[in-house]
């Protein structure tokens, strides 16, 4: 790959036919990998770069968020480019300076894991379709749970369950049900903590599955707060599109490696 | 492994009696396996319940409901019985039994007040206790978020041997039900009559 | 007619693997069989299978999801899917098994942790899994967030016909696709003529 010419431009046009095929920016750059028999182990910061803007011009989006996840990818790749240094002559690879070859390797290892998942979602695929041929009984012919009887019940467990929760009242205050909603700085630590994992996250992330506005409240303080430190970095490419928080990449020394998942 | 030969005909009957759940009728046989006529369904049909007959003391080939079907012979019944039993937990687990107590001796009363009492969500037992028909729902209460009320039910007797819920055993001491946010009204909430609530099988959802 | 001799625990095998819709466990079968020890189990199982492996092209024996299940032989497929016109499934969407894939080999996984790997949100994509009961929510991760832990159920075993999790490829360093010993061994499924979209049986029951 290294004595590719780095000027595959026109090439990598005649790829946009499957424009809209991608299941995301991984998606994409893998295939340009495949496409370009590139070693997932030594991305060429300059050719990717090119081609992945190539095609991300070429692109239709649907919604804002998909267009965001491609985004965040190309200021990602933007990014590294500016780290490379000295234009390399034709005949050397190209070489980053610290920050960006941290950059680098953490994008690599990630979209080798990304190969990964997509190769064992085709498996799966096969997989399924395998399993379709096959047919099982339509339903049960048990008798259904409802017509078993239960064995051991007796009022005297009902009378010490109510025994017990009583017995506990008196002893304590009442309980907590709903958790307070976090604080900022839970929040602060929450999107930095994810941002160790994975370099950019989508601001609806934060607070989706849980749409009550003091959520919301909570974790836009939060980003605003990060901001004003100079932790983290948020675009929103339009008015009301997706809030991208990104983390700043002054990574304090060497320190690359995702937390670990446990 | 080697590879099977080419299924046949009387093959392809048991498959699709075995993964029909209606009675299959024998002109569906001829359609499906485009024969030239019933009498020839009716044939491999035939063909596969002797087959049956001989080998097979566990299942059969019955006609019945104007079609054929696969069932279980009678004198597997008792085994069966006992593999339902096995499978379903025959006994409630306590966060079970505890909500079912609140609800016995609270009723009606609603998830979120449950909740309250336990310290814990109860989504998940109540879901049990409403498949085991122990408990119903029985309206909404007028609160923020009209949860469901629930109540115990007539299955409810039967398993603990009540005649009515006033035969609960007493137990000293009462049980305080946490004021919710903003609840309407004191003590008994008043039981909508609302109809999309009527039936013990509304299940909470979630 | 003359009656029929008492059902072997062959027999009685047959019948339960036939009532059940979910795999039937080999410590099941011993339970309700009453037998010594869970060996006993798997030798009637071996049994019956082998005496359908030589008497019958239709249906099959398989070892799925932890348990043993009575399934069609895929040789019938074509002609159950003339059958089920209607009980077609839909399968599953790209991004659907992209995000499985990763449940089914990082679990238990959090949302954030599957949006990271796939660079996308995959909110969707879950929802459309745990509605299909592909994945379950398995707890909470214990960091900033408390974010749903999910990991694969045993639906998911059945549906791609897995004995259990195990079964899948290996993923360290590159993926190691094993030669799909487990699908050699339930009946080579060339996926010849594709018959539309056949419908593996995965419902639920109930």
């Amino acid at each position: 790959m290294s004595d590719e010419s780095p000027n595959t431009l026109d090439t990598s046009r005649d790829l946009t036919l499957r424009v809209g095929g991608f299941e995301g920016p991984f998606d994409l750059l893998l295939h340009l990998c495949r496409t370009n028999e590139i070693d997932l182990t030594r991305l060429p910061v300059r050719t990717i770069t090119d081609q992945y803007l190539a095609h991300l011009e070429a692109m239709e989006f649907r919604d804002l968020e998909a267009a965001g996840a491609y985004l965040v990818m190309a200021a990602t790749l933007i990014y590294l480019k500016s780290k490379l240094l000295v234009p390399p002559d034709e005949t050397q690879e190209e070489e980053l300076e610290e920050d960006g070859l941290t950059l680098r390797l953490e994008l690599e290892a990630r979209l080798r894991e990304y190969a990964r998942v997509k190769a064992l979602g085709e498996w799966l695929t096969q997989r399924e379709a395998e399993q379709s041929l096959v047919w099982g009984r339509p339903g049960s012919t048990l008798p259904p749970p409802e017509e078993v009887p239960l064995e051991d019940l007796s009022v005297h467990l009902l009378e010490r369950m109510l025994k017990r929760l009583i017995e506990e009242q008196t002893r304590q205050r009442p309980r907590e049900v709903e958790p307070n909603p976090p604080s900022v700085v839970e929040r602060m630590t929450m999107i930095l903590s994810v941002l160790r994992d994975t370099w950019s996250l989508l601001f609806s992330s934060l607070t989706s599955g849980d749409r009550r506005r003091s959520e919301i409240v909570v974790s836009l303080l939060a980003v605003l707060e990060l901001v004003r430190l100079g932790r983290i970095k948020t675009q929103q490419t339009e008015l009301f599109g997706e809030i991208v928080i990104e983390r700043q990449t002054t990574i304090p020394n060497g320190e690359t490696a995702r937390a670990d998942a446990n | 492994m080697g590879r099977l030969p080419v299924p046949t005909p009387t093959d392809v009957v048991e498959a699709l009696l075995f993964a029909s759940d209606v009675p299959l009728e024998a002109e569906r046989i001829r359609e499906v396996l485009d024969l030239g006529d019933v009498g020839e369904a009716r044939a491999l049909v035939d063909e596969l319940r002797a087959r049956y007959d001989a080998s097979s003391q566990g299942l059969q080939i019955v006609e019945v409901g104007g079609g054929y079907r696969m069932v279980t012979r009678p004198d597997v019944a008792p085994w069966l019985v006992r593999l339902a039993r096995a499978r379903t937990r025959a006994r409630l687990s306590r966060p079970a039994l505890e909500a079912l107590a609140i609800v016995a001796y609270k009723q009606p009363v609603s998830r979120p007040e449950i909740d309250a009492v336990r310290g814990v969500n109860s989504d998940a037992v109540i879901e049990n206790l409403l498949e085991r028909r122990l408990v119903r729902i029985t309206g909404r209460k007028e609160a923020p978020g009209r949860p469901y009320l629930f109540e115990t039910t007539r299955e409810f007797l039967v398993a603990f041997g009540l005649r009515d819920v006033a035969d609960l055993p007493k137990v000293e001491g009462e049980l305080i039900v946490p004021e919710l946010a903003a609840v309407a009204e004191h003590g008994q909430a008043e039981t909508q009559q609302d109809p999309g609530a009527g039936g013990a099988d509304v299940t909470t959802g979630g």
